[in-house]
């Protein structure tokens, strides 16, 4: 099998291994087998995805297989609808056929989510630098995206900002470099800073509200083979017009975070309890409160600087 | 050895992947075929049991996609291993002796067919005089009514019509107990003689829980599967038949008829054997006259041609159905469903 | 609370087999890896206090009631049976107790 | 000496722990990861809250859950009742945990009667199906008091993951699991 890029490929050959369910993207530590006879989920992976590794050949042995398509034959036609199949039962609200890219997005990580356990895989985006890694947890509201797009203008290498990937066996995050969520007021935000090149098309109206993605880029894939040393944990809390503050917080709360956003911790079991421990040993916790987006680099700056290299 | 690749017939090909995922034969190097395979495998569920039974390779890819498989395939293992513990610790310092069933016995007795399984639920049965005192112990210890069975009419129609209560799931950890008194509801056309096979069950280790013998458990393996409907998944059902038929001895599978035959469970045991004949090419002999064309035809479409067989799927259920309820119930049964579900 | 047999039975000793959990500290707060179960647990310093009682030897539940307070070093009133029977049973109860002797 | 005093300090730890244990907090928290869940239970899950469970709001969105009730008048309620309904509340949200719409449109107190809270009553054996409150596109529409029964059970996800205390956790679980991998 050979790798190629996306971009590489003619888009009749897209076309064609997308319908037969063979366009194998090859990403950080998986390949998943990407079927979808939808234009504007081509489309958007065309162009999102564009300077990505495509493995060639008829015989991959793939980690994921994600089907993206109608949900029935009869919706179809009628109600056009879209639905994202990762080849084991799960209950996909069908969403309305003009949102399969997020279809896509929800989907790939889906498979992530419930079908990966060599990597504990906690709900957290993560950026890093020579230094090592910093861990922005999920939370609702919390603005985890934003900051992730924020520090990646910083000159942050972005890992991902779904998930936290951490090997069992090192005690290191792995990459897993994806188009970058953003919900409502942030998209702006980031067409500001990003540029507005750097940002894919509006999906309004889906279940979060307004949903866009930022590009990924370059830099990330090629760098994306790289594990890094987890050295910060940040539990973000936007407050609009909130003054910024900075809590440190007990590691055992942390853990207690993490462990609670993971839905692969319990099927690893005691690998995942020593890797998670061992990445604690190394890390200090704080909870950040912030109004704004240049608050938040600040208030992550000033912690970052204060990290020992 | 020349390297095949995986045949076009399709009734050829599946019992190639058998072969492969049993063990029978080494997983082929052929790159093609290998994915080919891999990606059935991954599809049917059964990767976890391929990983217990494939020898170390030196591709890479494969190792990565055995050991997610094995791991997840272990958690399985370690849950139902530890919700057995938990039953046992519920009854103990009591008479009551709990038999269990499928994979709960199969991972307590650390058989190949219960690696690999991905269930849920554990499986009991108890006798029908000791189902209110065991009940009573279950919910002190934490089990409670399964939410979607709470209401009134379900906890009826499982205490008038069924072979086991209605589900109980732990409060804290969410599992779900079947507490089975019979094998089959007591409206089904055949009826096992569980207390035969109760009689003849023997303890784990130094325990007080139980597990059928050998011939019997595989027997309960083939009602389960062809008279209760759980074909759904049909590759990691005929692995599990052609696993527990494996374990028996000479004298063992020359009983098995003999003794189906002394249950009342002659035709669930005999397409069994004519599914393990055709998949795996086992040397029995069937008699075919007890088996209907249809039946043999829809299993072929949904284990041949994999999950683009929903014809196939509505006739095992409404036929699984059709075997544990008189036709009248049934339809009385499904209209409520269909009710309260729109 | 939800303990099933009676566990107030003087032939039944109860002890802890530290082989069957992994444990990890930070400060006050113990995370412990059940291996049987498979699930982690967060303990204080008095349930950390009880693993390693029961972990010395087995004990009768009527020995545990009696012996804990002066193994904790408080007095019988401080730590009273209903707090000490409230605390073996969500051990028990997450399956880190194992029957020892009947 | 110094040896001595962390042996003391360690020994009133303990003590303390001990006092709250007798209070009936528990020794051992057990770590809900989330694990199958999702692929488990479905959307259309429901489920049913076993006891009364009535719901203060403030103006700042704090919010109490609880089984008694309190007097209303006119639109006004018995300042008494609420001060018995805080301190016996079985769960205390923080400020904002409560959206908006929910709250107190005014705020005046006078003779025992106030219009600073608003009180929403839920019975035993209330069933609630959360995909209710999913509209068409699957934005969440929260409505009278299931709905904020359920902004409210989120927040206690958002808190305190997916453990069991609270009715109805793991089924909203599920789906918000659904809606947050995207």
């Amino acid at each position: 099998m050979k790798n190629v890029a996306l971009s590489d490929l003619p888009p009749e050959t897209v076309k064609r291994l997308l319908s037969e369910g063979r366009l194998y993207l090859h990403l950080g530590p998986y390949v998943t087998a990407l079927s979808t006879k939808d234009a504007g989920v081509r489309e958007f992976l065309t162009d999102m995805y564009q300077d990505c590794s495509i493995l060639v050949g008829e015989e991959a042995l793939v980690d994921f297989s994600l089907e993206v398509r109608a949900p029935n034959l009869v919706r179809r036609y009628i109600r056009r609808q879209i639905v994202a199949d990762p080849g084991f039962y799960f209950p996909a609200v069908p969403l309305p056929v003009k949102l399969g890219p997020l279809c896509l997005e929800m989907g790939m990580n889906l498979c992530v989510a419930l079908q990966s356990f060599r990597q504990a895989i906690f709900h957290a985006g993560v950026v890093s630098d020579q230094k090592g890694g910093i861990v922005i947890a999920a939370r609702s509201g919390g603005g985890k995206s934003t900051l992730t797009a924020a520090l990646m203008e910083e000159g942050f290498r972005l890992l991902s900002d779904e998930f936290a990937i951490l090997c069992a066996e090192t005690s290191f995050l792995l990459a897993y470099p994806r188009p970058v969520s953003l919900k409502n007021q942030s998209i702006d935000v980031v067409r500001v800073f990003a540029g507005a090149d750097q940002v894919s098309d509006r999906l309004t109206g889906t279940p979060k509200g307004d949903i866009a993605y930022r590009r990924l880029r370059k830099s990330d894939l090629e760098t994306a083979n790289l594990p890094a040393k987890a050295k910060l944990i940040l539990f973000p809390r936007f407050q609009a017009e909130a003054a910024p503050a900075v809590e440190k917080m007990d590691i055992a709360d942390a853990a207690m975070q993490l462990i609670a956003s993971s839905p692969n911790y319990q099927v690893i079991g005691e690998p995942a309890f020593h890797a998670l421990m061992q990445m604690l040993d190394g890390v200090e916790a704080y909870e950040i409160t912030y109004g704004n987006t240049e608050d938040s680099l600040m208030l992550v700056k000033d912690l970052w600087e204060a990290v020992d290299g | 050895m020349v390297e095949m690749a995986t045949s076009e017939n399709p009734h050829e090909r599946v019992r190639q992947f058998f072969c492969f995922a049993s063990g029978l034969t080494p997983l082929p190097t052929d790159a093609k075929a290998l994915s080919d395979f891999v990606s059935w495998a991954q599809r049917g569920h059964i990767l976890g049991q391929v990983a217990a039974v494939a020898s170390a390779s030196d591709n890479k890819r494969l190792q990565t996609l055995l050991e997610n498989a094995a791991t997840r395939s272990a958690y399985d293992k370690r849950m139902l291993k530890f919700e057995t513990e938990r039953i046992e610790r519920a009854l103990l310092g009591t008479d009551i002796r709990v038999v269990l069933l499928k994979g709960s016995a199969y991972v307590a007795e650390d058989l190949l067919a219960g690696i690999g399984r991905r269930v849920s639920d554990i499986d009991i049965l108890v006798k029908e005089e000791d189902l209110p005192e065991a009940e009573k112990l279950l919910r002190q210890a934490g089990w409670k009514d399964e939410v979607s069975t709470a209401n009134p009419y379900d906890q009826k129609y499982y205490r008038d019509w069924m072979h086991e209560l209605p589900p109980l799931r732990h409060s804290k950890r969410r599992t779900i107990i079947d507490v089975h008194h019979r094998l089959l509801p007591r409206t089904a056309r055949i009826s096992p003689d569980h207390l035969a096979m109760m009689a003849d069950a023997s303890p784990v280790g130094d325990g007080n829980l139980l597990v059928f013998a050998p011939v019997d458990r595989f027997i309960h393996s083939a009602i389960h599967i062809f008279a209760d409907g759980a074909l759904e998944t049909p590759a990691r059902s005929l692995l599990e038949l052609f696993y527990l038929f494996n374990d028996l001895s000479v004298q063992e599978r020359d009983s098995l008829e003999s003794r189906a035959a002394f249950l009342n469970v002659m035709s669930p045991v005999q397409i069994a054997l004519w599914a393990l004949k055709r998949y795996f090419g086992v040397m029995v002999i069937v008699n075919k006259s007890n088996i209907s064309k249809v039946l043999r035809l829809s299993i072929e479409t949904m284990v041949e041609n994999g999950r683009a067989a929903p014809l196939a799927r509505v006739l095992l259920y409404v036929r699984s159905h059709y075997l544990r309820m008189p036709l009248p119930l049934l339809m009385a049964h499904l209209f409520r469903k269909a009710i309260r579900r729109g | 609370m939800t303990v099933s047999a009676n566990p107030n039975n003087d032939h039944w000793l109860w002890g802890v087999y530290t082989n069957h959990m992994v444990t990890h500290s930070f400060g006050d707060t113990t995370f412990v890896y059940n291996r049987q179960s498979g699930t982690t647990h967060i303990f204080n310093l008095v349930s950390m206090a009880m693993i390693e009682f029961l972990s010395e030897k087995p004990r009768s539940m009527n020995e545990i009631i009696r012996d804990f307070p002066a193994y904790m070093g408080v007095d019988a009133a401080e730590c009273p049976a209903g707090v000490v029977r409230r605390l073996f049973g969500e051990l028990d109860e997450i399956g880190l107790l194992e029957l020892v002797q009947s | 000496m110094v040896e001595q005093d962390n042996k003391k300090e360690f020994q009133e730890r303990r003590r303390q722990l001990l006092r709250l244990g007798a209070a009936g907090v528990p020794m051992v928290l057990t770590l809900k990861a989330s694990a199958a869940q999702p692929v488990h239970s479905a959307l259309d899950c429901s489920f049913v809250i076993p006891t009364t469970s009535n719901i203060l709001v403030d103006s700042d969105g704090r919010a109490w859950i609880g089984s008694r009730g309190v007097r209303e008048k006119s639109g006004e309620l018995k300042v008494s009742d609420i001060d018995k309904f805080r301190q016996q509340a079985d769960f205390v949200f923080p400020n904002g945990s409560a959206p908006s719409k929910f709250r107190p449109d005014t705020c005046d107190t006078q003779k025992g009667w106030t219009t600073c809270y608003r009180f929403y009553e839920i019975d035993s054996n209330t069933n609630i199906t959360p995909a209710d409150y999913l509209n068409s596109s699957g934005n969440w529409s929260l409505t009278g008091a299931k709905g904020l029964y359920l902004a409210l059970a989120s927040q206690y996800i958002d808190t305190y993951g997916n453990d069991g205390g609270f009715p109805g956790i793991s089924c909203l679980t599920s789906i918000l699991t659904y809606l947050e991998y995207q």
